[in-house]
């Protein structure tokens, strides 16, 4: 069986989320390598999720927020903008292409978007290979 | 977390929606293996009412107290499926929706993959519903004051609406007087009623209304609270403060004419002979159709969708200029009968009641119709010579002769776009209300409930919410003023209580989450040096959770922990199946 | 347009152009597009682009497009009306054009060509070996200088109009294509039979047409009148029944209002008809008067028939719906040219 | 010896890859020190008293009461003893951030043993090694075999290794933590559940922090300590310098911060969290006063070493454990 990445999605259920189902409404078709969590705000989104999703096996994570501005919650987005960076340094630190992290904007009316993304994204991640972050915690202990 | 958990899961076919793409037999008897799922069934319909009693039937007969239900999204059946478990006695947060159709059958191909992706969800949901403790619904008072933003006919019929029946309304309006665009207009579409004796009579109405106190010259900056309890600062034009109590808003804050300055084809602002359709009404209000020179105009051109239905300007459908600018060519036609009356068009949009029938009268009245490329070749209006014996020509391709023409024009009346107004966007903060690309409020739901929004309380109705002709207004302000009162009836509403709290023996009182708060729902006790969260004031997103670097704070059903053993009940199954 | 008003149907403005008629049309083919096309020129008053269409000719008025059409703007008599538009815009005298448009000019004319018959039947005081002979010449003179100063120049303003200025640049061999179909056209109307539920509709027009041709010859060729030979006289019979009996069901179905191309009959419509039936009939009549031997002592009945035939020769045939006979086969042919020189015309550019 | 009425417990104290501060930190209890003799026998202490490993394995199982294990397990070494007194002694507490977290030897697991030894063995600037000789875990001399622990790729801490009952945080413990613990322990009060952090607060540093703290935690950059003239009173965080404090809990009695150094995390995390570093970064970009992705970036290059500094105590310990080549 070809390498088939799993990525793990942390949506807002106020835009991305809903992006998310009206792709699916539309019958739109994208790549199922994704797998969705939904959470009120992106900015609930903490790091800790994200290294847990790792270590866990995940080859890629996908953070969707709502469109700077549009946040239910006014700001939620610009936190999780913020984390993104940060993280992304202490990836590429950490040795692991900071690719393997995304975060997006997607409104509640973007489900072709969202579709696109999911895509473009699961190319992406298949083309970084699998993330060998689980099998190296496992072999060390 | 010891004592023993009984979960039962429900696998929904929904029939054949999500049965056509995953394997339900198989995910039910799959999650059946996980530790603490007592029973894991598949149904054809679980929100049907026999669904649902099987769910309650279930739960007493087994004890369940946790039940996980994996078929639509969570955004459309989840309070459905918690009244069933509040029928049976169990508490409404011991639920979890896994969403396998918008997110998985309608949109995956392999039969296979989409199962594998269905397992993993659930396994997900039975991970993560380990983590679920019980909340219990919190109900507030509602105030029966309404707060209308926006003076127009929309806002004004909602304050009559409401104000008649008895209730408290302020009305608030940025201008010095009521009325909005309405005032503006000379006649209306498609029966030619005058605008001010719609709109005259109803402003008396809201003037001598003692329940309805209007605020003119007053501007919207910030709004407390939450559904029931809302309050305001605002500072009329005579500058004293007023604070404002209320328990529900309605946004009727209308649209603004779009400035055609923008489009340097039509030289607006540099012909003096080319003016926008609110001019032209206020020409029509007067009664004198003259041209800047004083002069009754032998053509008159009427050109459509300026700045509408264009990716450079507003791709959207402005939908009253097309009535508007037939009600002008009837108007000029009676006005100036031998003038030469040209439309020029991209679609005549006549949809409304009566309005087809308006446009096939209309059109029998000698009115020269032309058809332009809306989207790659808007007209073109340049100065006329002097043999031209007119003052400007309008040169484009006429889609339905396939002839390039050049149309005389003594007088252009552009049909302007409606977009959003420039304080938009601070009102959308002041209430919590979010915004298309369009800056138009976004209803709670395109066409189930077009008047309310993601936020309890707050309604938006016409033009903000996007373009709409008189009737829709009225009938959207009429919508909400009926849905605000009967809240009002029931005299209480449940209110969100998936909000944060602070676990005191932990927080070290850095304050790192005070400022986080978008709703300043955080404030830090002096004494006890620890953060305590407003519980009424918090609207449960969860940032703060995510930022206090104690871990001290813990967003109710979204924990840490039910996270966290979510992403691993996610991973756990997709990896073992991979290998099988 | 506002003059389009005088030819007929003034209802264009109420087309917002939906297309049904283009549609719905049976005739309506690659290259050869109407209604919608010269309603358009009509609404836009491109006199010009109207002049150089040769789709009006095409159309028999099967009426299909005026049922269709939702804003009750009645296609087919606009057609109609710019048929006569366009007999007026070929006319080079534009007699026809004044004929269409005031109805008290075509009473004088008629009255003016009956008055000098009379005249000319005092001059040679009736006496009917003299009046006969003189109608006889005076039919073959008429047909010859009719052809040569009105019809033809006509017809090559037609041209002019219909494919000259129209840049139709057709390959050469489709000319002589042209001249087959124009021959074949003029004498089957065939082109009818495309349109649906016509056939009926085709065969009376087609009878009235062979009876018209077969009498014009016998009449003024063989000299129905003064011919001893038995064939050409019942011949003669068959031809002027057949004319005024099918004129005579047009008649009746215009009175009825039957059907959609019978609803707006203007008066140079009942004129053509009448005078077509009058003609078959004083002719029928006359040879009767003849074989019965009433002749001499009722000689009023060839006046009749005389005073007839001129006003139709002179006024009907040249200014007149009669035209419609040459514009509809030349207009085939015309029209073939125009496929031709569009097959050209995307063969070079694929 | 008057109060000899109750046995006195056996002790041991053993060092992994450590720098020997904690064991010092347990001879730092100096007068105490009767008190510790008085109610314990130290049965093994390689650093203080010359009991070899045989006279270890030879003990029957369980046979030490206490044993302070500090240290991280680098070495094969390391590993062997760790096993052996898990299954010597009753209570094995994981000593120092070492063996709790993996403290600064952790940070190896940010390179692989061939970048340390080219590092170690080549390229330090006094070494002169052209035919680039490496460690052997054996060797041979005319005398016999000389062996040597084999060096691990990563650094592990202890609990990922063996089962430990109890942690005490610190780099080093504070003495007095360690003589509450030991106290209590000796005077067989009863003990706190198995798995559970000792001799430190539930509540992290700020809570005992003298410095005044606001709720204006929101910064345009963040600086170095050297790169401030710190104000000696309002806390760091809010002066633009990355304090680890709100993420590492209290009991060392503020050491660091009295001595206007930002806290470094070395007494480990608060309860319930997973990951420190995590928690703490979350924190510190949710205090970028910036909102564009460009002004984000230029404030993410003023912290200079983000995984060095979240993760200075706890590499070994955190989710991703080590950086992957």
């Amino acid at each position: 069986m070809s390498y088939e990445p799993t990525i793990v999605a942390f949506l807002c259920n106020w835009c991305s989320y809903t992006g998310a189902d009206l792709a699916g409404t539309s019958r739109m078709k994208y790549a199922s390598n994704v797998r969705i969590i939904r959470v009120m705000c992106s900015g609930r989104v903490d790091p800790t999720f994200v290294l847990s999703a790792f270590k866990e096996g995940a080859d890629g994570v996908l953070i969707c927020g709502c469109h700077p501005g549009d946040c239910h919650y006014h700001e939620g987005n610009y936190k999780c903008l913020r984390r993104y960076h940060l993280l992304q340094k202490y990836f590429q630190q950490m040795g692991l292409d900071k690719d393997r992290l995304r975060l997006e904007w997607i409104s509640a009316s973007e489900g072709r978007q969202f579709a696109e993304l999911v895509d473009s994204y699961t190319e992406t991640v298949k083309n970084l290979g699998p993330c060998k972050m689980k099998q190296v915690i496992e072999t060390l202990t | 977390m010891e004592e023993e958990k009984r979960i039962g899961v429900y696998v929904c076919w929904c029939g054949t929606n999500i049965a056509k793409m995953v394997d339900v037999v198989d995910v039910a008897k799959e999650i059946g293996k996980l530790p603490n799922v007592v029973i894991a069934k598949d149904y054809k319909y679980m929100c049907s009412d026999p669904g649902q009693e099987l769910i309650i039937k279930d739960i007493k007969e087994h004890n369940l107290d946790r039940v996980v239900v994996s078929a639509c999204s969570p955004r459309i059946h989840e309070l459905t499926f918690r009244k069933a478990l509040q029928n049976a006695g169990l508490n409404p947060y011991m639920f979890e929706m896994a969403n396998i159709r918008e997110q998985v059958s309608w949109v995956h191909t392999d039969r296979g993959e989409a199962t594998r992706k269905a397992k993993s969800l659930v396994a997900a949901a039975v991970n993560r519903i380990t983590w679920h403790e019980s909340l219990d619904k919190r109900t507030v008072d509602i105030n029966p004051a309404t707060m209308i933003i926006g003076g127009g006919i929309a806002g004004i019929s909602a304050a009559l609406e409401i104000g008649n029946s008895g209730r408290k309304i302020f009305l608030i309006e940025k201008e010095n007087k009521l009325g909005g665009h309405l005032a503006g207009v000379d006649l209306t579409f498609p029966y030619m009623y005058s605008a001010d004796q719609i709109l005259k009579p109803l402003i008396k109405q809201v003037t001598n209304n003692p329940n309805i106190e209007v605020f003119l010259n007053t501007q919207i900056d910030e709004v407390f609270g939450y559904v029931g309890n809302f309050e305001t600062k605002i500072t009329p034009g005579d500058g004293k403060e007023v604070e404002l109590k209320f328990g529900n808003v309605i946004v009727a804050s209308g649209l603004k004419p779009y400035d055609p300055g923008g489009i340097e084809n039509y030289g607006y602002g540099k012909l003096p002979n080319v003016i926008t359709s609110l001019e032209f009404e206020q020409m029509l209000k007067k009664g004198k159709i003259v041209t800047k020179e004083g002069a009754e105009p032998k053509n008159v051109a009427i050109i459509h969708c300026v700045g509408s239905r264009n990716k450079d300007y507003h791709e959207y459908c402005s939908r009253i200029c097309c009535m508007t600018a037939l009600k002008f060519s009837n108007q000029l036609r009676s006005a100036l009968p031998d003038t030469n009356i040209f439309e020029c068009y991209a679609d005549i949009r006549s949809f409304g009641k009566g309005c087809e029938e308006f446009y096939a009268q209309t059109s029998r009245k000698d009115i020269m119709f032309l058809m332009f490329d809306q989207k790659n070749d808007l007209p073109r209006i340049r100065k006329a010579e002097t043999m031209d014996e007119c003052d400007m020509l309008i040169e484009f391709n006429e889609l339905l002769s396939g002839e390039d023409i050049e149309v005389p024009a003594d007088m252009v009346v552009l049909m302007v776009a409606l977009e959003a107004q420039e304080n938009a966007r601070d009102i959308a903060h002041a209430v919590g209300v979010s915004m298309c690309g369009n800056e138009f409020y976004i209803e709670r739901h395109p066409k189930l409930d077009p008047v309310a929004t993601t936020t309890d309380g707050v309604y938006v109705v016409g033009g903000c919410q996007s373009p709409k002709d008189i009737p829709d207004s009225i009938s959207q302000a009429r919508a909400a003023a009926a849905r605000i009162l009967a809240t009002i009836n029931i005299g209480q509403v449940e209110v969100e209580v998936t909000t944060a709290v602070v676990n005191e023996d932990i927080c070290c009182g850095c304050q790192t989450c005070v400022n986080v708060c978008p709703y300043t729902a955080i404030s830090f006790d002096e004494e006890k040096g620890v953060s305590v969260v407003n519980e009424v004031l918090c609207k449960g997103c969860g940032t703060c959770g995510s930022t206090c670097p104690t871990g001290a704070i813990r967003s109710r059903h979204f924990t840490d922990k039910q996270i966290l053993s979510q992403i691993e009940g996610l991973m756990s199954t997709s990896i073992e199946l991979q290998e099988v | 347009m506002k003059e389009m008003s005088q030819y007929g149907m003034g209802t264009w403005n109420a087309c917002f152009h939906c297309g049904n008629c283009t549609a719905v049309c049976s005739l309506t083919e690659e290259g050869i597009l109407f209604p919608r096309k010269e309603i358009r020129a009509l609404q836009m008053g491109l006199e010009d682009k109207l002049a150089t269409s040769v789709e009006p000719w095409l159309c028999y008025y099967c009426g299909d497009c005026t049922e269709t059409c939702p804003r009750d703007a009645n296609p087919g008599e606009l057609m109609m009306s710019v048929r006569r538009w366009l007999t007026a815009k070929y006319d080079w005298t534009g007699l026809a054009g004044l004929f269409y448009k005031s109805l008290s000019a075509l009473i004088i004319a008629f009255v003016l060509v009956a008055i000098g018959i009379v005249a000319m039947g005092f001059v040679k005081d009736f006496n009917s070996e003299a009046v006969m002979y003189f109608g006889h010449i005076l039919e073959f003179y008429l047909i010859l200088t009719v052809f040569t100063i009105i019809l033809i120049p006509n017809i090559l303003r037609m041209f002019y109009f219909t494919v000259i200025k129209a840049k139709v640049n057709a390959p050469f061999g489709s000319y002589i294509a042209a001249i087959g179909n124009l021959i074949t056209h003029m004498f089957t109307q065939v082109k009818t039979l495309k349109c649906d539920k016509q056939t009926v509709r085709w065969l009376e027009h087609f009878l009235l047409v062979m009876g018209y041709l077969g009498l014009l010859v016998i009449t003024v060729f063989l000299d129905w009148f003064g011919t001893e030979n038995q064939i050409i006289i019942y011949m003669g019979y068959i031809t002027g029944g057949l004319v005024f009996v099918f004129t005579f069901l047009l008649m009746i179905s215009r009175l009825s209002k039957a059907r959609e191309l019978n609803k707006y009959s203007q008066p140079t419509d009942w004129f053509f008809i009448i005078w077509l039936f009058l003609m078959g009939f004083t002719a029928f009549l006359v040879r009767l008067f003849i074989d019965i031997d009433l002749l001499n002592d009722h000689f009023w009945i060839y006046m009749v028939h005389l005073i007839v035939v001129s006003q139709w020769g002179m006024l009907l045939v040249p200014f007149g719906k009669w035209t419609h006979f040459l514009y509809r086969s030349f207009a085939v042919s015309f029209a073939n040219l125009k496929k031709a020189a569009l097959i050209k015309k995307l063969a070079t550019a694929a | 010896m008057a109060k000899e009425e109750k046995p006195k417990i056996k002790m041991a104290v053993y060092w992994g890859a450590a720098c020997g501060g904690c064991c010092v930190s347990v001879l730092d209890v100096h007068e105490k020190l009767f008190d510790v003799v008085a109610a314990a026998d130290l049965v093994f202490w390689p650093i203080a008293l010359d009991i070899k490993y045989k006279d270890v394995e030879a003990m029957p199982d369980g046979d030490i009461d206490l044993t302070l294990y500090n240290g991280a397990v680098r070495n094969s070494e390391n590993e062997r003893l760790a096993k052996l007194l898990r299954q010597k002694s009753k209570i094995l507490v994981a000593y120092g951030s070492c063996a709790h977290m993996g403290g600064i030897p952790g940070l190896a697991n940010f390179s692989t043993r061939e970048e340390l030894f080219e590092r170690i063995y080549d390229t330090t600037e006094s070494t002169e090694n052209p035919d680039n000789i490496r460690p052997q875990p054996e060797y041979k001399v005319p005398e016999g075999v000389l062996e040597l622990p084999e060096f691990y790729n990563d650094v592990r801490t202890l609990n990922q290794v063996v089962d430990v009952d109890y942690y005490l945080p610190g780099c080093p413990p504070q003495t007095e933590r360690l003589v509450e613990v030991f106290m209590a322990i000796v005077t067989g009060a009863e003990l706190p559940s198995k798995g559970s952090v000792v001799g430190a607060l539930d509540k992290s540093q700020c809570d005992e922090c003298p410095r005044e703290k606001s709720d204006k935690k929101l910064v345009k950059r963040f600086y170095r300590p050297f790169e401030i003239e710190d104000d000696g009173k309002t806390c760091f965080l809010e002066q633009g310098v990355i304090c680890l404090g709100p993420a590492t809990r209290g009991g060392c009695g503020v050491r660091c911060i009295e001595g206007n150094a930002p806290c470094r995390g070395c007494y480990g995390p608060p309860p319930d969290v997973p990951d420190p570093g995590a928690k703490m970064m979350s924190a510190i970009a949710t205090m970028i006063d910036e909102n564009d992705p460009e002004a984000i970036e230029k404030v993410i290059d003023t912290i200079d070493d983000p995984a060095g500094t979240f993760y200075r105590f706890s590499l070994p310990g955190s989710i991703l454990r080590r950086k992957i080549t």
